[in-house]
């Protein structure tokens, strides 16, 4: 749902749009990743345009933007495979930290990331990596200096980007949340490549050691706040996939259009014209999800919320890595090249499928609560 | 998500409460058990509602109806199904209903309308043909002009409920030059007219429910006809649009997820931890997932519709997903039954009185049921290849 | 693999054709069921022709054929859906017979069966079935008279066809098997339709005496030989589902090339040659996994066989049912009527499917021996 | 199920046992790894089987070859890829050798066929185009001829190792008028020809594996031409049926398998009874049994084709089959590996050095790697959507 005035989300659509078409071609992507670096480096203009704040309430220093705004944002950011990490920043680590902190210290940890000032991203899955916080092992300890975190967080998406890490943990076996600094001793981080050609790291905590202020927050609220942010984000990606979905088939509606063989446009073949309708079929599905989405978090009911929530997350990854891989297969070999946008939608595709417990994994979920 | 207002919450919650205080206990039991209705069942139903003045509700207050919005006969059609109270069957109060208040001339209003509004008069269609499945444009099915007569020669297929109906609403031929889309009309017609045969057509299921009709110099007064000659097609186009709320019945689908759910837990409880427990709850899951996508799709076709957005490939992609989900679910309902999935007994699906201890055999049949008739649902309303070639060639241009 | 000369191959094959076409149009199978009842009626001539002696080692009285030879008639009775109980009696009570009774007593057991004078068939189905002993649960007693029986037997198919039962129960704890009289006293049977419009039953054994001599064998060579009984049934069934499989593409394709639609032959439409081709497909996949069973049992490996077996029971079915579902898809509206053979070749796959563990339980077996 | 003879079953032994002990571990790590192959890697195997006397095995002996049966050429692929050894590179050994040994002059056999055997001259094939993919006769790179020359000019796409390739075999245009199959000439050329560029294609797996080659003014002497002018689609055809038998590669999927089956112990040793074993279990089971039909149909293809029976539409339902399977195997390989399915350090799976303890993420790599490389498989050698045109028009005549 959208709480910002009509006006204002015209604005935000406006200027989304301008800046994918101004500062993200995808032909110019090697050029930008060589100037740029492999994070963008648009935080500022994030920062500038306000982005950073939208999703967070007006009385935590924020816009008071909903899913729905925030999806404006996504939808143009998976069209336009935009690199900067703004859902692991601005969703999954800032709205831990709404949902996590005490009224008391919202706003002043909070101000720094909505100002581009820090980038802070949530340092949480483990081997296995689930919204909830059943595969936690980190272990907190308190010492002289505050405490002392031991254990690995893996597959932390675009950590290279940020100054700190939000990092869950179990302190007296309460589920605990911590801000780490990025440069903070005995803290290894070891950082590879994604399907989507982005950058996740794992990190390795030999005993860091943090203030005691460090501690954001501990007790059952912790476990809610990290799963809800990261089921809002799940509701907000379901945009992205959107973008993606709908660029994915207008493209080859064209492809189709434009493409000869055996004498004849390729769209006069009806078993091409049917995996182009599976393609719109899947689209609207998926468009249907993203709108279900747009205001689930309105939802009362928490339980039904997170099975929507779960199922939406299952069925557009499913429904999007058969669109794009339609797509692929439908644009013949140039689809199954570097050079055409195409393959890395599909390449995004995978990793949003990956993150935080996959289609299998998020079905696993609803299959137990039977 | 579909937001609801204040009143249409409200209205729901009386829905709810009054299709659980008066639907009857055996009619449920069929429902429930997924035995096939007959028209007595239908009948009894829609007599309960039509007095509390909910049988009609989507038709304008002046022809009896409740002037419900889309929001509300989605609402309505939801509780119903959820409740596993008979779905409405369409061929008189959605289809010629409709097609008479828009198009009718006021003699015709009167005369059909109160029939239709107090379910004692009974419809069926005519409009597929035997050789006229998927391409309705090409119906051959006659009807010469004599005076102030049409003489109706040829056949009727899938005339469901023909059987039990006191009048067709048919598309017939009454010219065969030009565009064959533009020699088409379309009649009422008395099924006690002399010169009709009906055929019943028993199904996959092996269970009675459609006919091929056949007309030999049926004689209908001109005034039977709906609209000008050569307005059928177009009557058509409107009718299609029409039943576009339904296509999905998605309340019947939430309905099958939560008895398959309760079933699961019953098993879960009597096996506990048994490995297939989980692959059926896994089968559930990916079910309730495609569910969740085809209930957001609807709803947000209803709420553009409401909102006078014209009815896209929306509506196509609806119908290819809701009948697969349906097929995918039966096989499921089946499935569960192990290795009673094998049997089918007929006479209890068709007859389907109430059994207080059923067997095994008896439990399964519903499944097989639903597996077997499901298979019609992907073919009807236009095939699935069709609703793909609509959608192809509205993106393609 | 055969193990016939290739002329009393040959003349199988043109006695089991020309008694289709004598006996079995499927036009007529309404009048077939009111003169000759729902088993088929023809025992006698299966007999006469020596089906009933062809899987059975020569020193049992049999023909000493192989399962590529039963597959001649299996295919044939695949395509003309015939109704006899060849499978039940012949192979699942036959061949357990054979593969279960002491050597001394093997010919004088199945030589009532070969004969045709006597119908004999296995029960040993309960709640759940599979081919193998986990789920018997049924219980036999010494007494006076020789045991006492009690249990339930499930979904026994065509058992209204037979003289006796060849029930499998737990003796002493040791697997057992027995062959007991229909008639017998304390022993009740529900009857009812099948999906392939064919009889099952479910038996009621509420403590049924018989005599010593009906105790065909006991130990582990019952379990592995009801075991074996039925995997040479599976592979056996794989040429029905063939039958059925090429019978139904054949008719397809000449649908397709017959019916017209918006004004030209719907075999012109591509995406329905497409699916047409995917049935040509999983008629390959099956046609070869009927070649697979064919010589299967020759295997030495028992637990590979089984392997084999069971993935082929797993998938013949799945892209069975498939293909069928396809046949009634492109046949339209027609397909779903009672009167084209079509729509009965599905419902006889999902009985097949049914049979003593559908895809899904053969594939959770073989997840098991990972 | 194929039977093999004793003598079989004894090559069958010695071929297993030759590859165990032969198989440079590097190389073996990589494939086990599903990691890229380079040229050295291949040239490395091929000439050690080629020591053996079983690089060729499927030529005559004449020529160099061990005269192998379709049958001992399937033992042998088996084995190979079972043994975790590379794939054999076709470009040489099995498309031009076989088109020159049946279709090129004794000359040209003594120039060729030694390098191809020895591995020394390392060939590239030149068939696709930009605007010709499945559409292969309508190819419109030109060979215009000048005296005893050709004068290549266009552009082919797909060549792929061309920047390793001593050699290219290539369909050109000789004759621009009558049936487009009959203008086309097969030349082989020299890489080092001046003219030739090579550019590369970056695939969707991020690597490079193939090119597009342009031909500006390219001269090639006319004793490079294998047949006569024209008989280009003749040996074009040929080539495809000789490599029926590699189409699907099953070897290679049972070791994905039985690889897979091992880890799926190690996790079950590891977190016993998680449901997320049973699940990936299942998914095993399905692609086994699948696997189980995709097997028998290559050996009943392979014994009706020793059996002289025709090349039929089973060809095309294999190359369907095999590549739908290749691409649920990789997704399954890709799923085990939790939340590390997003890692894919391409620069690992570039280089493929032997790393004694790989990082999760590098482990992971290979299965991304297959994912992403397996979509091509369902596109090149003919689209499964052409092999479905192939089919149904054989069976629809």
């Amino acid at each position: 749902m959208s709480h910002l005035q009509e006006e204002d989300r015209l604005l935000i659509q406006e200027a989304v749009d301008k800046f994918i078409l101004d500062n993200y071609p995808f032909e110019e992507k090697e050029k930008r990743l060589a100037e740029l670096g492999q994070y963008g480096g648009h935080w500022g203009t994030f920062a500038e345009l306000g982005w950073l704040m939208l999703p967070f309430a007006e009385e935590a220093g924020g816009l008071g933007g909903g899913i729905a705004d925030v999806q404006v944002l996504l939808q143009a950011f998976g069209r336009g495979l935009i690199a900067e990490p703004f859902s692991e920043v601005v969703l999954q680590a800032g709205k831990a930290l709404e949902f996590c902190a005490p009224e008391s210290s919202r706003e002043q940890l909070l101000l720094p990331l909505m100002s581009g000032e820090q980038r802070v991203v949530l340092a949480h899955g483990e081997v296995s990596a689930d919204a909830d916080f059943s595969a936690v092992t980190c272990i907190a300890e308190t010492c002289a200096e505050g405490y002392r975190l031991t254990g690995s967080k893996r597959v932390v998406c675009q950590a290279g980007s940020a100054d700190r890490y939000l990092v869950t943990a179990k302190l007296n076996n309460e589920p605990a949340l911590f801000l780490v600094d990025a440069g903070s001793d005995n803290l290894e981080r070891y950082e590879y490549l994604t399907i989507d050609t982005r950058y996740a790291s794992d990190l390795q905590l030999d005993g860091v050691t943090v203030p005691a202020a460090a501690l954001v927050a501990t007790g059952e609220v912790v476990a809610e706040g990290v799963r809800d942010a990261l089921l809002y984000t799940f509701a907000g990606l379901a945009a992205e996939v959107h973008g993606i979905a709908k660029n994915l088939r207008l493209m080859t509606a064209e492809y189709l259009n434009t493409r000869e063989q055996f004498g004849t446009k390729i769209a006069n073949f009806q078993a091409l014209q049917h995996l182009l309708a599976d393609m719109v079929i899947a689209e609207e599905e998926i468009a249907s999800l993203a709108w279900l989405m747009s205001n689930v978090w309105e939802m009362e009911d928490s339980t039904e919320r997170e099975r929507l929530i779960r199922s939406t997350k299952a069925r557009m990854c499913v429904a999007g890595r058969q669109l794009a891989e339609i797509a692929v297969q439908l644009h013949g070999g140039v689809g199954v090249t570097d050079e055409l946008i195409v393959s890395h939608y599909l390449r995004r595709m995978v990793a949003i499928d990956a993150l935080y417990g996959d289609s299998q994994q998020q079905l696993l979920w609803l299959a137990q609560q039977v | 998500m579909m937001r609801l207002s204040a009143e249409e919450q409200a209205f729901q919650k009386q829905v709810r409460a009054f299709i659980r205080d008066n639907l009857p206990a055996d009619i449920k039991y069929k429902v429930d058990n997924n035995l096939l209705l007959k028209k007595d069942d239908h009948v009894r139903w829609q007599k309960i509602l039509g007095d509390k003045g909910w049988f009609a509700g989507g038709w304008p207050e002046q022809y009896g109806g409740a002037g419900w919005s889309e929001t509300q006969q989605y609402i309505f059609d939801q509780e119903n199904a959820l409740a596993g109270a008979p779905f409405i069957i369409p061929y008189g109060v959605n289809m010629v209903g409709p097609v008479l208040y828009n198009f009718g001339t006021e003699e015709q209003k009167e005369k059909y309308l109160p029939g239709i509004l107090s379910n004692d008069t009974w419809w069926t269609q005519g409009y597929s043909e035997p050789n006229a499945g998927s391409d309705l444009a090409s119906l051959k099915c006659s009807a010469r002009r004599e005076g102030d007569e049409y003489v109706i020669n040829g056949t009727k297929m899938w005339t469901t409920q023909a059987q039990y109906a006191d009048m067709m609403h048919i598309l017939v031929r009454t010219d065969d030059g030009g565009k064959k889309q533009e020699g088409i009309t379309f009649l009422v017609l008395d099924m006690n007219t002399p010169g009709i045969t009906i055929s019943p057509i028993i199904t996959i299921d092996g269970v009675y429910h459609t006919n091929q009709t056949f007309f030999d110099e049926v004689r209908v007064p001109v005034a039977n006809r709906v609209g000008d000659e050569g307005d059928g097609w177009k009557i058509a186009r409107f009718l299609l649009e029409h039943e576009r709320t339904a296509i999905a019945d998605t309340g019947a689908k939430s309905r099958g997820v939560a008895a398959i759910k309760q079933r699961l837990q019953v098993m879960e409880q009597e096996r506990p931890g048994q490995p297939q427990n989980l692959l059926f709850k896994m089968r559930l899951a990916e079910i309730e997932s495609e569910l969740t996508a085809v209930i957001a799709l609807e709803q947000r076709l209803i709420a553009d519709w409401q909102a006078g957005k014209p009815v896209g490939y929306g509506a196509s992609a609806l119908k290819v997903r809701a009948t697969e989900l349906q097929q995918s679910l039966s096989v499921l309902i089946a499935d569960l039954n192990g290795p009673y999935k094998a049997a089918y007994e007929v006479d209890y699906v068709d007859q389907g009185k109430v059994v207080d201890d059923p067997t095994p055999s008896q439990l399964a049949s519903g499944g097989g049921y639903l597996y077997l008739y499901g298979r019609c649902a992907s073919i009807y309303g236009g095939s699935n290849q069709v609703q793909r070639n609509i959608i192809a060639k509205m993106v393609l241009g």
